[in-house]
């Protein structure tokens, strides 16, 4: 198969076009998705491509087009809303977690909601207090969610299609600092696992967990890690909800120490539970505590020099590398 | 609300309007009695005195419409077509409950025969309303989702949205809002600044109705019109009806925030009094035959109440189930 | 001084009602504060005495007038918001996060949101899947607020006065099954200190650390296995945010032993940063993984013995304390 | 939005109310450039076409008003008094600027001026203005607190939560909607199922009124009475100004949901070339005292443009402060 030069951005609007394509009950709903092309431009052109109506602009009403695919989907079509930005996602959040992800429950398992919600996270692009969230942990705490966040071209492609196969709701999070990731991508990619984390480099004295936008910080820390002879292992988690216990415990009976990174604030964050499950699972394998490397406890400033002080680096995975090897 | 001719009725469907509210008032009478006994527990929000709305509204769908409500649903369940067994062992929390005891009072559901709740945060059902309409848009299906709820539930933002957005995509919601003048402890002009629930709807582009809700023909006639309206144009249409819940807003209130007189005063208008009196009235109905359809309701109750006793008890072992569907081994 | 015999429930109306004698500043806002006293009576009389403008009762409007609140204490008020349970918190959660956590940093430290909100949080009173909600640790996650769970008389009655005192947003979670607890409290009580954990019982052998609703829970399965030899300590964490991490690696380096008992659902709750905390500052000192009683990932079923069987027990407590201690 | 008489103008104000509007013109025209040059990041939402409703909104309000506005608030930061250098500071993020460089250009703060934000979460300041008030009521003070927001707010929920809450306390709120047709691509029409937006919050039982938003004049005459009479009766007024914003909604936008034509139209409009008109034509100015205007708010643009360059960064060391009061020892 051969290959074709692509990026993140096209990767997602790719797989909305295939989803579009191959099953008329999906549709995208969401601010901007038609006209504007997507505040991201991930939608760009497909209005034109697929008519207003399935590519449908949105007024500002985050709980009530979110509500509103919620309804499609228990009337038998499969929505894609867009939330612009998980930052703007608290105002649905009532509908996701007291309908998209009860009402299996509530009904007895009489009805399910095959609704997938995309939303971009993240900071680093000097967006300040209210624009820079990462929240994935408070939807990873929900059960009846499936979670899930693409850090790759293959996942970005992939994720989609199978999150609209999933009878439950999904919820997509797509960091806003790889939209214009490029690479390459196999022509006739398509749905990927929904459940495996992956191990994105292969090492032996030490594992960096982290998903999203902190993938390519954390692998850069490995090469500097493993260049000073700190053999680094990283997992990308892909899946936030459910968490995939088993590739964790098996690399950390090999390499015994760990680091986690994320980008959410640190207290109460996503890290802390993949320690608590490590704890529990591999305590007596353990060399070390495990650290944690997140977003410093303050809403995220402006300037970039404090922005970037407050996120997640390499140089602080590298140094929390350190730490917990003894290095 | 002028005072219209009234409006023709005959023997059979005046019986049955009868029998519906009666069964639904005999329903939450006996829930009451039964929460006493610690059979039914959480919260338990009872209709009594809003019959009309839900059996009228009903009057006015076909099959294959879909129904949305609140937490304050039996009524709209029984009339909807759940059976009440199913209705009742919900309540008890048994396997053989309409959701399978998991829902409780709060949450009724039948997929069946569309109803989809049993939606227990004020005015987040209509959100979903606006969805199920949209799906029908889409696949070009003339059905009508009728989404019901109170008018505390105006205040919320939800409510906007919703009403805009119906509005704004054309879809076909029929909204009702059951306007019994307090949400819990506060008044309607506590909450609203507008008390005119009907003409704020209005100021949506949604055509807008207000109805007698103590009177079940009226509301018949409306939902009827109204949901005929909708399949023609595809639009949403909006009924206020002024009614009123003779009981406290769930089980424990010291209904502080009004008067016995009130509710006297409102008792009197009784919507199932009312009906009973146009039928013996117009000669429609004699006295036998009213008592007829109470012992059969009264029946009916009961045997509802014992199918729900003689329910079972889901086992522990299962609880995990229901959270996400059962994944291909 | 002399003690009363008093209830959570008057403890907390207690200290609204010395509150608002203290300073006329202070008001009460919310669902049914007024006419009705609060949907858990909590406010009962309090309309009558100080007037429907300093007990406003509040449309449901959960985001407008939290909102309210928040511009009210920029305006010089000291609001009380009262959000009737944590289950409709999420629609008033934008204005929590995006603005009254995060206005003093964004204007550069210029202003202050001196706003108190109460709501009750918590299951076990057969109110099923949309009513039995358990969120603290979202609100903990958040920086600039302060969350505080009053699980004594003495607490109910004195986090409110302190949280008054605060310049910054503080968040109060009275659990629902606790406002009828009775007890004594002193004739004078008042404000009490916001910053640190107590310890409830004393132990050497295991510390279970837990707060709210759960402290009786832990207390009682202290008790049980203090009758079979395993002297239990129970730390009640009392503030959610900040963390006392000195009450409990003290505990710890004692004990080495722990369990984590929190109402909320387990994955990514509240007992997850405790876990991750211990093993930062004392995984040296732990003989033992430390283990976390949750609630099971279920929405929360409507009849008892499945809401029971979902919730932490004691028993539950009893047998994580067992695996813990080897025993 | 009838063709009334001239407003009436004296010399000095007029000279005023242009010098105010070439400010912000020219200080977004700069902040533009300044974004391409890099020096400025994140989201720079410009106000140019809009420059009649800030200026002439300030216009009708006191020393001690509150003001609170969105994300596209230089405008508003300017005609409110904040030092031109302060804001240009807070848009280069150096701790000189307004919010010691913490918000940038969102998030524009001062305590000083009653400038309530820079509130970039749409529509989630309306609930603060509502709350502002009922602290100026609570403590009886006649002030007015003066929100704006854009069009597409009106679809949130908390502009219908505001609203009414605004209408119900009888709070004295001052709503100016900014309707610039657009909410980043998405037009009026695609958003609102009724385009009137000003009578849409009439229904809320608030006076309401709509003026022509590029036309200063008429803007400052309308918040002028409206402040006036929200200090009279203590009740909310809400003023729909119709305008236009000249450039893309943030500084990224291929704008393909509006024609270049459209745009042009719109700019034939510009509220700052009106008044010069105006001015120019009934002898109130020279082309010479309009040319000093622009020289002298050139100078000042620069001016505020050297002050930022000059100011400094904020260490790196005192990453975590403003988080919350800085405790006592
Ligand atoms: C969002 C939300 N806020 C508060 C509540 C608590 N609550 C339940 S019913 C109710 C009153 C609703 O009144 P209304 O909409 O008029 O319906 P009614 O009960 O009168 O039928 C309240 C405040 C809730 N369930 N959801
Ligand atoms: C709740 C929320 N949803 C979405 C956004 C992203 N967003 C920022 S500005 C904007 C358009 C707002 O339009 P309008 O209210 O008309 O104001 P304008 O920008 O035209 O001045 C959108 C969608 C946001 N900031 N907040
Ligand atoms: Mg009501
Ligand atoms: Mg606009």
């Amino acid at each position: 198969m051969s290959r074709v030069k692509t990026t993140y951005r096209e990767a997602v609007r790719g797989a909305i076009r295939a989803a579009m394509h191959a099953d008329e009950r999906v549709f995208l709903v969401g601010e901007d998705v038609g006209r504007y092309g997507g505040s991201f431009g991930v939608s760009m052109g497909l209005q034109e491509e697929f008519g207003e109506r399935r590519i449908l602009d949105a007024p500002l009403s985050e709980s009530g087009f979110t509500g509103a695919g919620i309804g499609a989907a228990l009337g038998g079509m499969r929505p894609i809303v867009e939330i612009m930005t998980v930052n703007f996602s608290l105002l649905a959040l009532d509908q996701i977690l007291n309908t998209a992800a009860t009402l299996r429950h509530m009904s007895g398992g009489q009805f399910s909601v095959p609704l997938v919600i995309r939303m971009a996270t993240g900071a680093g692009r000097q967006l300040a207090a209210q624009h820079s969230h990462s929240l994935e942990c408070w939807y990873a705490h929900i059960p009846g969610l499936r979670v899930v966040a693409p850090a790759t071209l293959e996942d970005a492609r992939g994720m989609l299609p199978a999150a609209l196969a999933d009878p439950d709701p999904v919820i997509i999070f797509e960091h806003i600092g790889l939209y214009n990731m490029e690479g390459e991508l196999e022509e006739d990619a398509g749905a990927v696992d929904l459940e495996r984390a992956a191990v994105r480099r292969v090492g032996t004295d030490l594992t960096l967990i982290t998903y999203g936008g902190s993938l390519r910080k954390s692998l850069d820390a490995a090469e500097r890690l493993s260049a000073d002879g700190i053999d680094t292992e990283v997992i990308d988690l892909r899946s936030l909800r459910p968490l995939d216990d088993e590739t964790l415990t098996a690399s950390i009976a090999r390499t015994r120490r760990a680091v986690v990174v994320d980008e959410g604030w640190r207290t109460m964050g996503l890290s802390a539970e993949i320690v608590a499950r490590l704890v529990e699972h591999c305590f007596y394998e353990l060399d070390a505590p495990i650290a944690r490397v997140g977003t410093e406890e303050v809403p995220i400033p402006y300037p970039a020099h404090l922005e970037q002080a407050a996120l997640p680096s390499v140089d602080k995975i590298v140094a929390a590398a350190r730490r917990v090897t003894g290095g | 609300m002028s005072d219209p001719a009234p409006i023709a009725l005959c023997k059979q469907h005046g019986l049955d309007l009868l029998r519906a509210m009666e069964r639904i008032r005999r329903f939450e009478d006996r829930a009451a009695e039964l929460y006493t006994a610690m059979k039914i527990r959480g919260f338990l929000h009872l209709y009594n005195g809003e019959e009309a709305v839900a059996v009228g509204v009903m009057g006015g769908l076909r099959p294959g419409d879909a129904v949305i409500a609140t937490y304050r649903e039996h009524g709209h369940a029984l009339a909807a077509g759940l059976p009440m067994g199913a209705v009742m062992a919900e309540l008890f929390g048994k396997v053989e409950g309409s959701s399978g005891g998991r829902g409780g009072a709060m949450h009724i559901f039948d997929a069946e025969h569309r109803f989809y709740g049993g939606q227990a945060i004020v005015a987040g059902g209509l959100p979903m309303a606006v969805g199920l309409a949209l799906a029908d848009r889409m696949q070009e299906r003339a059905r009508v989702s009728a989404c019901f709820f109170g008018e505390g539930a105006a205040a919320e933002g939800e409510f906007h949205e919703s009403l805009n957005l119906a509005a704004l995509w054309e879809l076909p919601v029929l909204f009702i809002c059951e306007n019994n003048l307090y949400a819990m402890g506060t008044a309607l002009a506590r909450s609203q600044a507008v008390t005119d629930i009907h003409a704020r709807a209005a100021s949506y582009g949604v055509e807008s109705s207000v109805v007698d809700g103590m009177d079940v023909l009226a509301v018949e006639a409306a939902a009827g019109a109204a949901a005929a309206a909708i399949r023609r144009d595809q639009r949403p249409r909006f009924i206020e009806c002024r009614t009123y819940r003779f009981r406290a807003h769930s089980m424990f209130d010291a209904q502080l925030y009004r008067s016995r007189e009130e509710v006297e005063r409102w008792k009197q208008r009784c919507p199932i009094l009312a009906l009973r009196r146009r039928l013996l009235a117009d000669g429609l109905a004699s006295d036998e035959e009213v008592a007829v359809i109470e012992r059969e309701v009264a029946g009916e109750v009961e045997q509802a109440v014992a199918f729900a006793e003689a329910g079972t008890w889901e086992p522990v072992e299962t609880l995990a189930r229901h959270v996400t569907a059962e994944r291909a081994p």
